[in-house]
C-alpha cells in the first residue's frame, strides 16, 4: 500500500463517462428498452493507489471497470490516459494501450480459454507484445507463474484441472504478463472460498507493493475494500454516492446508502451481532432500464426529502479528498 | 440458548456419501455424526467442495445421479430416514423438513408462477384445495414479508428480484410448519442489504415459529449472530463443533483459526496481513493420509500425516470438540 | 517479498496424466460403447472404401448374363444383380461413393454454413439479418429444383472442361465421371443443406463471443484474428463436430433419395442409393438387390448417429457417463 | 371373384402417373393410350395390320394423288347424338395444328395438307386444304403427292372430336372441354362419366349413342398407381386387371407372359450416334463402337424373356424387312479393337468422353450399362457417361441418343423417311444433321411410289443397306405392343397405333 | 402482438418476391425449356419442329425477356392469377388448391401423431434411463430413423397388398378419416417420431438435473407430477421448435410416402413440376412452402412466450 503524496498524479482521469446499453424487450424482443449502466461519473485515479468501488450487484461497477477499458465503447465521456482520450481511439490503436490497462475478471472459470493449457494463456500476451524473445518465453512464464505462486509444472495444466483459487492466480499472472501500469480486479475474489480469498488478497498486495500497480478494485464485500483499499467509491444503480479516502468513508459515511451498505455487513462476532442494531435497506434495488426520478436512491433512502424526487443531487467535492451526491449531506 | 435438555430433533450418524469420480468412486463425506435439538439452530460452515448440501440432500434422498449414500442412519424424530420409502420420504420432504437452496434464479422453476409452486407442499402434505391453499400462501408471502402479498402469487419467478424470490423460497420452506428448515447458503447469491434482510427475516421468524433450522454457509461472519451451535467441515468430516459463542470465542482447530484469521473485518485493527491458509483442499477421493488438513497445516505434527483424529471434546468442555492433535495447545491470539 | 506458494505435495499421486479437453472428451467417448460401434462401424467403412474394391474377388463393373439376379451364394455372397454383376462388389464399392459423397456434401456445406454463420454472428447487425435472411430462403427452395436446375445447366460445360483437361494432360483422374456427379448433384444438396450449419455455428460464435474469455482475449490487446482462430473457433466447434457427423450420415440418405427420384449417381458407377432406387423395382422378385444395401445404409446411418449422439455426450463437461 | 369381375364387367385399369391433362389433342403421352376407348378415328388398323372403316368408310385419290376424297358413315354420331360430320373432321385436324394444342405428332397426318404450315406457325387457324363438301364429304388437298395419305390419317393420333365443343373463337382448344364439365361429348365407344384428376381416378361408361358395335364392358375405371411394383401386386391380386404401360424388368416374372403379349408394331428402339461431332464423326470410331457390342447380350441384358425382340435393322414390324441383302452389323472386338486403333485417335486413350443419352428407364439403363461394359471390355474405353434426361437437349453435347423411330403406317418408306431421311427429327436431332444424300434421293423416290408397288419397298430396302453402312447407329430391339392385362381380359388385342383395335370388344371372363 | 405479426407478414412480401424472382431465373436460365421438353420427353416419332414450338412459345408468352415475364406473373399473382401451368394448361389455383388440402391435412396428422407418440415416449425413456425400456426406446427410435422414407413406404405398401382383402388397398386418398391414410401416416411419422423421441428424452434428461426440479422434489411433490408439471413444459420449447420445422419439411417434402401411397398432395405435385419444369406450378408451390414456413415459424415464436415467459426479457 501506497500512502500517495499530497498533490497525487492521475493516472487515468475519467470524465462525465456515460454507458448506456440498448436491449430488447417485450414477448417477441420487438420492444427496445435501454438500460442506464454507467450516467455520467467522474473521476480519477492516482498512481499507485487502490482505488475501490463497492455497490449492490446491477449497479454498474463492472461496466465503469469495461467501459475505462474500453471493452465496452463508452456512449459518452472522456478516459484520459496519458494524454490520450481512450474513448476516441479505434480497436487497433488502443491495442498498444491494452497492455498497459489490464484487468482480472470476476469468474475465473469462464475467463480462462477451455482450450488453451496455462502456459500457453500466459505466453500469448508475452508473444503478441512481444515482451519476450521468443525462446525466452517458457522462461518468462515459469517466472509469473511463480510470481503468482503456482508451480512451474502447471504451465501444462488446462483451466478445468485448476482449483477456483488456482484459476484466479492464473488470470492474475496472465494480466501481469503484459506489464501493465493499471489493473482492474473485476470482484476478482467474489467467487472464492474466504481461505483461498485471504490467498488473493495478499498476493494482491504483494504484487502491488512489487511492481508498482495501481487498483481499481471492483468488489461488494465492504470489509475486503477497507482491507484492500486507499480510496473508495461507492456506485448505486449507474451513479456514484460518495468517494473519498477510505478511513473518511468507513468512519464517517456521507452518503445515506454508504450508511446502509456499512450497516448491513455481518461481523464474526455473535455477542455484538446478537445485539447490534441494523439500519436495513428496504426494498430493491430498481431497474436500471426504468430508473427513479431525482436521486436514484430516493425510493430507499430512510431521509429521502421531496427535492430528492425530481432533482438529480449534483456531484460536489466536500473537501478532503472527498465527493457526494446528496442533497442531504450540507456544504 | 436452552435446547439441552431436550431430545434430538434430528441424529445424523456416522453418514457417508460416495460418489462416482473419473477415478471410481470416492467417499466425499464420512463418519459424520451431528445432531439438531428442537427449536435449535446449528451452522453448518466449510469451503466450497466440503460436502455441506451432499450431506443435507443425502439424508432426504435427493442426491443426484452418480451419488449415494452407503453408510449411516439419519433420524428424524425417531425414524431413520435412510430407511425410509420414496413415498414417506417425499411425506418427510417439504413437510417436516422444509427445504431454502442457495440459488433462488435457478431453484424456481421458470416456466410456473410462483403461486403454482408456493402451493405445492400444501396441495401434497396438507390435502388443501388448491383455492385454500392459494389463500395460504398470500398468507405466507406476507409472512415473509412480500409487499402486495397474494397479489405477486400470479407472478412468473422471472419477475421478481432476488431477493424477493429467496423470501418466496422461505415462505416454500414454511408453507407446512416445519420442524427443521434446511437452508443451504440461502445468502450467497445475494447483495449485503438484501443478505441481511434475509438474515432479519430468518430470525424472525424463528423467534415466531420456533423451528430448528440448519444453516449451511462457508461465511463464519454470517452466521454468528443467527445460530445456536455450529459445526465446521473439511473434506466431508467435521472438523470441529461448538456452541456458537465458544466457537468465535476459543477456535481451536487450525482449520476454524484458519477461517477466521483469513476474515477481513469491517472493524478492529486494520492494515495487518490476512491470515490465509495456504493450499486447496484436497480433492474427492484424494483424501491424503492421516489428517486431511495436515498439507495445509502450518501446525502439523508428524502424528498428523499418519493418523487421523477423531472429533474429541476439548480440555475443559463436552460441548466444544475438535479433531485435532493438537488443538487445546494453541490459543487464537497465537493464530493471529 | 517473497510471494507465498501454494503447499502443494509433491507426492506420487500428484504427477498426474495431463489430459487436454479433448483427450478428456476421447476418453469419454471411448467409454461409450455405442459411439465405439458406431466408430467401428464407420473406421470399416473407411477402410471398405479405400481397400474394398481390391479385396473383392469380383469386379463392380464385370457383368456376367448367365449368372444374372442370383440369390446370394457361395460364390457371390450377396448375390448378382440384373446384369449379373456381384452385388457384394458393387456394395463395397458403392461405400466410396456414399463416403465421397457425405464427405463432398458435408464439406461444402459445412464450408458454406461456417462461414456465413461466423460472419453472421461475429458481425451481427444488418449483415447478421442479411445472412440469416438468406439462410431462410435458401430452406424454402425446394432442393431437387437446385439439384435439376445445377444438373442441366452446369454438367455439360464442366463435362467438357474435364475431358479438355483430360485430353491435354492423360490424366485418369480427368476421366473420372463421378466427380462431375459429385460436384454437382451433391453441390446442390450441399447448396441446401447449409443453413442448418450456418444457424448452428451462428448461435455457438454469438454464445463463445459473449463469453468472459473472449472478452479477457481482447482485454489483452490480442488481435481479432488470433481471437477468432484461438479462441471462438476451438470453443464453438465442439457442436458443429456432432452435427457434422450426424450430417455425414444424413448426407448419405440424401444421395439415396436423389438417386431414387432420377437425379442421383449415374450408372453403371454405384452407390448405395441407385441399388436401392434399382432394387426397389424388382424387391420382391429378388429382395436381395434391396435389402443389402438398404441394410448397409441403415448400418451406417445408425453408426453414424451413434457416433454423433456419442460425441455429443463427449463433448459435453455437463455429461456424466 | 373371378366371376364377381366377369359378372361386373368393369374394366380396373392402373396407370402410371398423374396426368392432369387427358385431352385427345396431345397426340402423345400415357392417356393417349387410351384414346380409342373414348374416341372414333377416320379409319383404323386392325392387329394385323389392315385397314378398316370406322367414321370413314370409303375414299378415293385424284390422278395425281393430291387430292383425297373421304366419305363419312352417314350413322356416325357422337355421344350426344349429334352427327358427326366432314366439318367436325376438318375442325379436329386444325385443332390438333394450333400451337396451343402442343399435339406431339401432327405432322404425320397433316404435315403435308394445304395450310398446315401456316396454321402451325401461328398465323391461321384454318387450313385451306381441307373442305367439307357436304356434311359427310370431305376433300383434303396436298401439297405434294402422298399415295398412302390415306393410311396416315387411319390411327388415333387425331381423333374425330366435336369440333363446335372443343375449339374456341379463336379456334384455340377450350379448357378440359372433354371432361364432364365441360360437356364430354366422345365419339368412341365409351364416354367419360367421371373425372377427378387430382386424385388420379377417371371413370367411363358406355356410350349408348356409340354408332359401332356394342360395348361389352359396363364401365372402364382408370386410377393411378404410380409405383410399378404396387401395381403390380395389386395386378397379380386381380385388383386391377390391366395397366396403361407397365414397364419392369420382372413382367413376365410376375404377371405370366400372356400378360405383356402383343403383336409387334413399326417401332424400333436404337442406339443413334451424333455422326458430326467429335469423336464419332469419326466413321472408324463408329465402326469400333458397334463392333464392341455383343447385341445378343443387350437384349438379354434388357429384355431376356420378351416380349420385345432383337433386331438388326432400323426397320421393323413393316413389310420388307425381310432383306436378304442386308448385312447384320458382325460382334467382332478383334476388329472393333483394330478399327479403334485405325481411328484418328489411335485407341482408346485420347478418345474424348463420350455421352449416352435418353436412358430413362430400367430396361435401357440396363442395356446402356451393358455396352459401356463392352466397350471397356472390347476396347478399352472407359469414360463413357450416362445421363437419363434430355432437357436442355444440344445434339453437340451428346454422342449416342437411345430413341426410337417408327410409323403408324406398315410402310417401310415412311417408317425410314422418319428415322434416317436427313428431314427426319431423328436425323436432324439425334444424329446431329445426318444426311446421306443417296439415301435421302431413294426415300424421296420411294414415297412417290404406290403402296402396291414392290418398288417403294425395294428402294427403302436400298437406303437403309446405304444407311448400314453409314455406322451410324447400334440396333437394338422392334418393339411388342403389349396387351398389359390380365388373361381374363379378352380383346385387349393393339394395333400399331398403340391402341386396343376394338375396346367395344373388351370383355372379362 | 398484433402489430408484431403485421411486421413480420410485411417482411415477409418483400423476401417471397425474391425468392420467387431467385426461382423463376433458376427454372428460366437452368431446367430446359417446358415446351421444348415435352417434345423431347415423347418417345420417338414427334414432331420436333422448330417453327411450331416457337410459336407455342410465343402463345405461353415464354419468349418475352426474362424480366418482362416476371413482372407479368407478379402483376398477374397480385391480381390472385397463379397463371396456368404450361404442361397440362390447367389453371395452376385448381392444380394446387387441390393438392394443398391433403398435404396440410396429413402433415397435420403426422405433426399430431408424432407428438402424441413421441413425447411420451422421450418422457418414459428419459425417466426410466438406462433401463431396459429405454434402450428398447432408443434402439427402436434409431430403427425408424435409418430406414428412409421411400424404403419403408413400399415394403409396408406391398406387404399390405399381399394380406389385405379387397377394398382396403392402403392406396389413394379419401380424406384423413379413410383407413388408407394410416399406413402413408405411419410411414411419414417414422422419423419425426425417432427425431422427437430422441431429442424429448434428451431434453428431459438435462432438465431434470436442474435445480427446480431438485426444489420440487424437496417440497414432498410426487415423481408423477415432477415429471409432468415440472419437467414437461420446459422440454417443450425445444421440442416445439423441432415439430415446427418438422412440419415445414413435412408439409412440402412427403415426396416419397405421396408417390408411394397415390396421395396426390403437394411433394408429388412438385416433383412432377421440377421435372417437367411447368415453373407456374413451381412457383406456387414455393410459394405455398415459404408461407408455410413463415406461418409455422410465426406460430412457434408466438408460442414461446406461452411456453417460455421468460422470453423477451432483457437482452435477446
Ligand atoms: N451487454 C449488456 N447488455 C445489456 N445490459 C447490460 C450489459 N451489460 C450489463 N448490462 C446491465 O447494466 C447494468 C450494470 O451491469 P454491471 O455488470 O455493470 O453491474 P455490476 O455492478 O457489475 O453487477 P454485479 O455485482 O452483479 O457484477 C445491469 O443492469 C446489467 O443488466
Ligand atoms: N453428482 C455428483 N457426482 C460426483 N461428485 C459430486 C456430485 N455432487 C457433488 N459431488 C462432489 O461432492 C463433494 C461435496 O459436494 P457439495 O455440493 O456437498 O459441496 P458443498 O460443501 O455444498 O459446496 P458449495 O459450497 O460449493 O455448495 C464435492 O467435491 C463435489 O465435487
Ligand atoms: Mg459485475
Ligand atoms: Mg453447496
Amino acid at each position: 500500500m501506497t500512502i500517495h503524496q499530497q498533490t497525487p498524479e492521475a493516472l487515468l482521469k475519467i470524465e462525465n463517462l456515460r454507458k448506456y446499453f440498448y436491449v430488447k424487450l417485450g414477448a417477441f424482443g420487438d420492444k427496445a428498452g435501454v438500460v442506464h449502466a454507467l450516467d455520467r461519473i467522474s473521476f480519477d485515479i492516482f498512481k499507485g493507489e487502490t482505488l475501490s468501488l463497492v455497490g449492490e450487484s446491477g449497479c454498474g461497477k463492472s461496466t465503469a471497470g469495461f467501459t475505462i477499458l474500453q471493452l465496452h465503447k463508452p456512449t459518452e465521456g472522456k478516459v484520459l490516459y496519458d494524454g490520450a482520450d481512450l474513448a476516441t481511439l479505434s480497436e487497433k490503436e488502443l491495442r498498444a494501450y491494452r497492455r498497459r490497462l489490464q484487468i482480472v475478471f470476476q469468474d475465473p472459470y469462464s475467463t480462462l480459454n477451455p482450450r488453451m493449457t496455462v502456459g500457453d494463456c500466459i505466453a500469448e500476451p508475452v508473444r503478441f507484445h512481444k515482451l519476450a524473445a521468443k525462446k525466452d518465453i517458457p522462461a518468462r512464464v515459469d517466472q509469473l507463474l511463480a510470481d503468482v505462486g503456482l508451480p512451474a509444472r502447471f504451465a501444462n495444466r488446462y483451466p478445468h484441472e485448476l482449483s477456483g483459487g488456482q484459476r484466479q492466480r492464473v488470470v492474475i499472472a496472465r494480466a501481469l504478463a503484459c506489464e501493465p501500469e493499471f489493473l482492474v480486479c473485476d470482484e476478482a475474489i467474489s467467487a472464492l472460498d474466504v481461505s483461498i480469498q485471504a490467498q488473493i488478497i495478499n498476493l494482491l498486495q504483494d504484487l502491488q507493493e512489487k511492481y508498482g500497480l495501481t487498483y481499481l478494485f471492483i468488489a461488494h464485500d465492504l470489509a475486503v475494500v477497507r482491507h484492500i483499499s486507499d480510496r473508495v467509491a461507492v456506485m448505486y444503480l449507474g451513479r456514484f454516492a460518495e468517494i473519498g479516502p477510505k478511513d473518511a468513508v468507513f468512519n464517517a459515511p456521507l452518503h445515506p446508502y454508504t450508511k446502509a451498505l456499512l450497516s448491513a455487513v455481518p461481523e464474526p462476532d455473535p455477542v455484538g451481532e446478537r445485539t447490534r442494531q441494523r439500519q436495513v435497506l428496504q426494498g430493491d434495488v430498481p431497474s436500471p432500464l426504468n430508473p427513479p426520478s431525482g436521486c436514484h436512491f430516493h425510493t430507499r433512502c430512510p431521509v429521502a426529502m421531496e427535492i430528492c424526487r425530481s432533482q438529480v443531487p449534483a456531484w460536489r467535492d466536500v473537501g478532503g479528498g472527498r465527493s457526494v451526491s446528496c442533497h442531504a449531506v450540507p456544504g | 440458548m436452552s435446547s439441552m435438555a431436550k431430545a434430538p430433533l434430528l441424529e445424523v450418524k456416522d453418514l457417508a456419501i460416495e460418489v462416482s469420480t473419473r477415478r471410481g468412486p470416492a467417499k466425499v463425506v464420512e463418519h459424520l455424526n451431528f445432531m439438531v435439538k428442537p427449536g435449535e439452530a446449528l451452522g453448518v460452515v466449510g469451503e466450497s467442495g466440503c460436502g455441506k448440501s451432499i450431506t443435507m440432500l443425502g439424508m432426504m434422498g435427493l442426491l443426484p445421479p452418480g451419488a449415494r449414500v452407503v453408510d449411516g442412519t439419519a433420524t428424524l424424530e425417531g425414524r431413520d430416514l435412510l430407511k425410509l420409502s420414496n413415498r414417506e420420504l417425499r411425506k418427510v420432504r417439504g413437510g417436516q423438513v422444509g427445504f431454502v437452496f442457495q440459488d433462488p434464479m435457478t431453484s424456481f422453476n421458470p416456466v410456473m408462477t410462483i403461486g403454482d409452486q408456493l402451493i405445492e407442499p400444501l396441495l401434497y402434505h396438507r390435502a388443501m384445495s388448491k383455492a385454500d391453499a392459494w389463500k395460504r400462501a398470500g398468507e405466507l408471502m406476507r409472512l415473509v414479508g412480500i409487499p402486495g402479498g397474494e397479489k405477486r402469487l400470479s407472478d412468473y419467478p422471472h419477475q421478481l428480484s432476488g431477493g424477493m424470490r429467496q423470501r418466496v423460497m422461505i415462505a416454500m420452506g414454511l408453507a407446512c410448519d416445519p420442524s427443521l428448515l434446511i437452508a443451504d447458503e440461502p445468502t450467497t447469491a445475494l447483495d449485503v442489504t438484501i443478505q441481511a434482510q434475509i438474515l432479519d427475516l430468518v430470525k424472525d421468524l424463528r423467534a415466531r415459529l420456533g423451528m430448528a433450522v440448519v444453516w449451511i454457509t462457508h461465511d463464519l461472519a454470517l452466521v454468528s449472530g443467527l445460530v445456536d451451535r455450529i459445526i465446521v467441515l473439511y473434506a466431508g468430516r467435521i472438523v470441529e463443533e461448538a456452541d456458537v459463542d465458544d466457537l468465535y470465542k476459543r477456535p481451536s482447530h487450525p482449520y476454524t483459526i484458519g477461517l477466521l484469521g483469513s476474515l477481513p473485518r469491517l472493524h478492529g485493527p486494520e492494515g495487518r496481513r490476512l491470515a490465509s491458509i495456504g493450499g486447496t483442499p484436497p480433492e474427492p477421493g484424494r483424501r491424503p493420509k492421516g489428517c486431511a488438513f495436515a498439507p495445509r497445516c502450518s501446525m502439523k505434527i508428524a502424528r498428523c500425516e499418519t493418523e487421523e483424529p477423531q472429533l474429541a471434546p476439548l480440555p475443559g468442555s463436552t460441548r466444544h470438540r475438535a479433531a485435532c492433535w493438537v488443538a487445546g495447545t494453541v490459543s487464537v491470539e497465537a493464530a493471529a | 517479498m517473497a510471494v507465498e506458494t501454494l503447499a502443494a505435495p509433491a507426492s506420487a499421486a500428484d504427477i498426474e496424466k495431463h489430459a487436454s479437453l479433448w483427450s478428456d472428451a476421447w476418453h469419454r467417448l471411448l467409454a461409450n460403447r455405442l459411439a465405439m460401434v458406431g466408430l467401428a462401424v464407420i473406421v470399416l467403412l473407411i477402410l471398405v472404401a479405400i481397400f474394398g474394391p481390391w479385396m473383392t474377388p469380383y469386379d463392380f463393373l464385370s457383368q456376367d448374363l448367365n449368372a444374372r439376379n442370383e440369390l446370394p451364394n457361395a460364390a457371390h455372397w450377396l448375390g448378382t444383380d440384373e446384369l449379373g454383376r456381384d452385388v457384394l462388389a458393387r456394395v463395397i464399392y458403392g461405400a466410396r461413393t456414399a463416403l465421397i459423397v457425405s464427405l463432398i456434401v458435408t464439406a461444402i456445406a459445412v464450408a458454406i454454413g461456417v462461414t456465413l454463420g461466423a460472419i453472421a454472428g461475429y458481425a451481427g447487425g444488418p449483415l447478421d439479418s442479411a445472412i440469416m435472411w438468406l439462410t431462410d430462403m435458401t430452406m424454402s427452395v425446394p432442393n431437387l429444383l437446385l439439384a435439376v436446375v445445377i444438373n442441366a445447366s452446369l454438367k455439360p460445360p464442366l463435362t467438357a472442361w474435364m475431358d479438355r483437361m483430360y485430353q491435354a494432360t492423360l490424366n485418369p483422374i480427368w476421366r473420372n465421371s463421378l466427380i462431375v456427379d459429385f460436384v454437382l448433384v451433391f453441390g446442390a444438396m450441399a447448396l441446401v443443406s447449409w443453413p442448418a450449419y450456418c444457424r448452428l455455428v451462428r448461435a455457438q460464435v454469438l454464445s463463445v463471443r459473449s463469453r468472459n474469455y473472449v472478452t479477457a482475449a481482447r482485454a489483452l490487446g490480442l488481435p481479432t484474428r488470433v481471437i477468432l482462430m484461438r479462441y471462438i473457433v476451438p470453443n464453438a466447434i465442439g457442436p458443429l463436430i456432432v452435427a457434422v457427423s450426424a450430417g455425414l450420415g444424413a448426407a448419405m440418405v440424401l444421395e439415396s433419395a436423389f438417386s431414387f427420384l432420377g437425379v442421383g449417381v449415374n450408372p453403371p458407377a454405384p452407390s448405395w442409393g441407385n441399388m436401392i432406387s434399382d432394387g426397389l423395382r424388382v424387391w420382391r422378385t429378388y429382395p436381395h438387390l434391396l435389402a443389402a444395401p438398404a441394410a448397409v445404409l441403415g448400418i451406417a446411418t445408425i453408426a453414424f448417429s451413434f457416433l454423433g449422439d456419442g460425441l455429443n455426450d463427449a463433448l459435453n463437461p455437463k455429461g456424466r457417463k | 371373384d373371378r366371376e364377381a369381375q366377369a359378372a361386373e364387367q368393369v374394366l380396373k385399369i392402373a396407370h402410371g402417373g398423374f396426368d392432369m391433362d387427358w385431352s385427345p389433342m396431345r397426340g402423345g403421352g400415357r392417356p393417349f393410350r387410351w384414346q380409342s376407348l373414348w374416341w372414333a378415328s377416320p379409319m383404323r388398323f386392325d392387329s394385323s395390320g389392315a385397314i378398316q372403316p370406322y367414321v370413314v368408310t370409303s375414299w378415293e385419290p385424284s390422278a395425281d394423288l393430291t387430292t383425297w376424297t373421304f366419305h363419312l358413315d352417314p350413322k356416325a354420331v357422337f355421344s350426344d347424338g349429334s352427327p358427326i360430320t366432314a366439318a367436325d373432321i376438318k375442325g379436329s385436324w386444325e385443332l390438333a395444328a394450333m400451337p396451343s394444342s402442343k399435339h406431339q405428332r401432327v405432322n404425320q397426318v397433316a404435315a403435308n395438307i394445304v395450310g398446315y404450315d401456316e396454321i402451325v406457325a401461328g398465323t391461321a387457324k384454318e387450313m385451306p386444304g381441307l373442305v367439307a363438301k357436304d356434311d359427310k364429304t370431305l376433300v383434303v388437298t396436298l401439297k405434294a403427292a402422298d399415295p398412302i395419305f390415306f393410311m396416315r390419317i387411319a390411327n388415333h393420333l387425331i381423333p374425330i372430336v366435336k369440333a363446335s365443343e372443343a375449339r374456341d373463337a379463336d379456334g384455340n382448344e377450350v379448357l378440359e372441354w372433354w371432361s364432364p364439365e365441360g360437356g364430354g361429348v366422345t365419339s368412341g365407344p365409351f364416354k367419360i362419366t367421371s373425372l377427378d384428376l387430382d386424385a388420379g381416378k377417371i371413370g367411363f361408361a358406355p356410350n349408348e349413342n356409340f354408332f359401332g358395335e356394342k360395348p361389352k364392358l359396363s364401365g372402364v375405371e382408370i386410377q393411378v398407381v404410380e409405383d410399378p411394383v404396387a401395381a403390380t401386386a395389386l395386378l397379380q391380386k386381380g385388383e386391377m386387371q390391366a395397366h396403361t404401360e407397365l414397364v419392369t424388368s420382372t413382367i413376365i416374372k410376375d404377371l405370366g407372359k400372356e400378360f405383356s403379349a402383343g403383336p409387334q408394331i413399326p417401332t424400333g428402339q436404337h442406339f443413334w450416334f451424333n455422326v458430326n461431332a467429335a469423336p464419332l464423326n469419326d466413321p472408324k470410331v463408329r465402326q469400333a463402337l458397334i463392333m464392341a457390342v455383343d447385341r445378343e447380350g443387350l437384349i438379354k441384358a434388357s429384355f431376356p424373356d420378351g416380349p420385345h425382340k432383337k433386331t438388326d435393322m432400323v426397320l421393323t414390324a413393316v413389310p420388307g424387312i425381310d432383306d436378304p441383302k442386308y448385312v447384320p452389323f458382325p460382334y467382332d472386338p478383334a476388329a472393333a479393337k483394330k478399327a479403334l486403333a485405325e481411328s484418328s485417335y489411335g485407341g482408346p486413350e485420347r478418345l474424348p468422353k463420350l455421352i449416352l443419352a435418353g436412358t430413362t428407364t430400367p430396361a435401357i439403363t440396363a442395356a446402356a450399362q451393358f455396352m459401356i461394359e463392352q466397350w471397356r471390355q472390347n476396347l478399352g474405353i472407359t469414360a463413357v457417361e450416362l445421363k437419363p434426361t434430355i432437357d436442355n437437349f444440344n445434339p453437340a453435347d451428346v454422342h449416342i441418343f437411345r430413341d426410337d423411330a417408327g410409323t403408324r403406317v406398315p410402310d417401310a418408306a415412311t417408317y425410314l423417311m422418319s428415322s434416317i431421311h436427313s428431314s427426319s427429327g431423328i436425323a436432324k436431332g439425334k444424329m446431329n444433321g445426318y444426311k446421306n444424300p443417296e439415301v435421302d434421293r431413294l426415300l424421296e423416290e420411294a414415297i412417290t411410289k404406290p403402296a402396291d408397288d414392290p418398288q417403294r419397298v425395294a428402294l427403302a430396302q436400298e437406303a437403309q443397306r446405304l444407311f448400314r453402312d453409314d455406322y451410324a447407329f447400334i440396333p437394338w430391339y422392334g418393339e411388342t405392343m403389349s396387351r398389359w392385362a390380365l388373361p381374363n381380359v379378352k380383346a385387349m388385342d393393339k394395333n400399331l397405333d398403340w391402341q386396343v383395335v376394338a375396346p367395344w370388344a373388351i370383355e372379362i371372363e | 402482438m398484433l402489430r408484431y405479426i403485421a411486421t413480420r407478414i410485411l417482411i415477409w412480401i418483400p423476401s417471397v418476391v425474391v425468392l420467387l424472382l431467385a426461382i423463376y431465373a433458376l427454372a428460366f436460365y437452368g431446367a430446359g425449356d417446358p415446351i421444348k421438353l415435352i417434345f423431347l420427353r415423347a418417345p420417338g416419332d414427334v414432331a420436333f419442329d422448330p417453327v411450331r414450338i416457337e410459336a407455342i412459345r410465343e402463345q405461353a408468352g415464354l419468349n418475352q425477356p426474362f424480366l418482362v415475364q416476371f413482372a407479368n406473373y407478379i402483376w398477374k399473382v397480385l391480381h390472385g392469377n397463379f397463371g396456368n401451368s404450361l404442361l397440362s394448361g390447367r389453371p395452376v389455383w385448381k392444380t394446387v388448391a387441390a393438392a394443398a388440402p391433403i398435404s396440410f391435412q396429413i402433415g397435420l396428422l403426422a405433426i399430431l401423431l408424432t407428438a402424441i407418440v413421441a413425447i411420451p415416449l422421450g418422457v418414459l425413456a428419459a425417466l426410466k434411463q438406462n433401463s431396459r425400456l429405454d434402450y428398447l426406446i432408443v434402439s427402436v427410435s434409431l430403427f425408424l430413423w435409418a430406414i428412409p422414407a421411400y424404403v419403408a413406404g413400399p415394403l409396408l405398401m406391398v406387404l399390405l397388398i399381399a394380406i389385405l382383402p379387397g377394398a382396403d388397398i392402403p392406396y389413394g386418398w379419401g380424406g384423413i378419416f379413410d383407413p388408407r391414410i394410416v399406413l402413408p401416416l405411419l410411414v411419414l411419422s417414422f422419423q419425426p417420431i425417432a427425431l422427437i423421441t430422441r431429442q424429448t428424452r434428451a431434453a428431459v434428461i438435462e432438465i431434470m438435473s436442474e435445480d427446480f426440479v431438485r426444489t420440487a422434489r424437496a417440497k414432498g411433490v410426487p415423481e408423477l407430477v415432477v415429471a409432468f408439471k415440472h419437467i414437461m413444459r420446459p422440454v417443450l420449447t425445444p421440442v416445439v421448435t423441432q415439430l415446427g420445422l418438422i412440419m415445414i419439411t413435412l408439409v412440402n417434402g412427403a415426396i416419397f410416402v405421396e408417390y408411394v401411397f397415390g396421395l396426390p398432395g403437394l411433394g408429388r405435385l412438385t416433383v412432377q413440376a421440377i421435372l417437367h419444369n411447368d415453373y407456374p406450378i413451381i412457383l406456387a408451390v414455393t410459394l405455398i412452402g415459404v408461407t408455410v414456413a413463415m406461418a409455422t415459424n410465426l406460430i412457434v415464436d408466438l408460442l414461446y412466450p406461452i411456453l417460455d415467459p421468460r422470453a423477451g426479457q432483457g437482452g435477446r
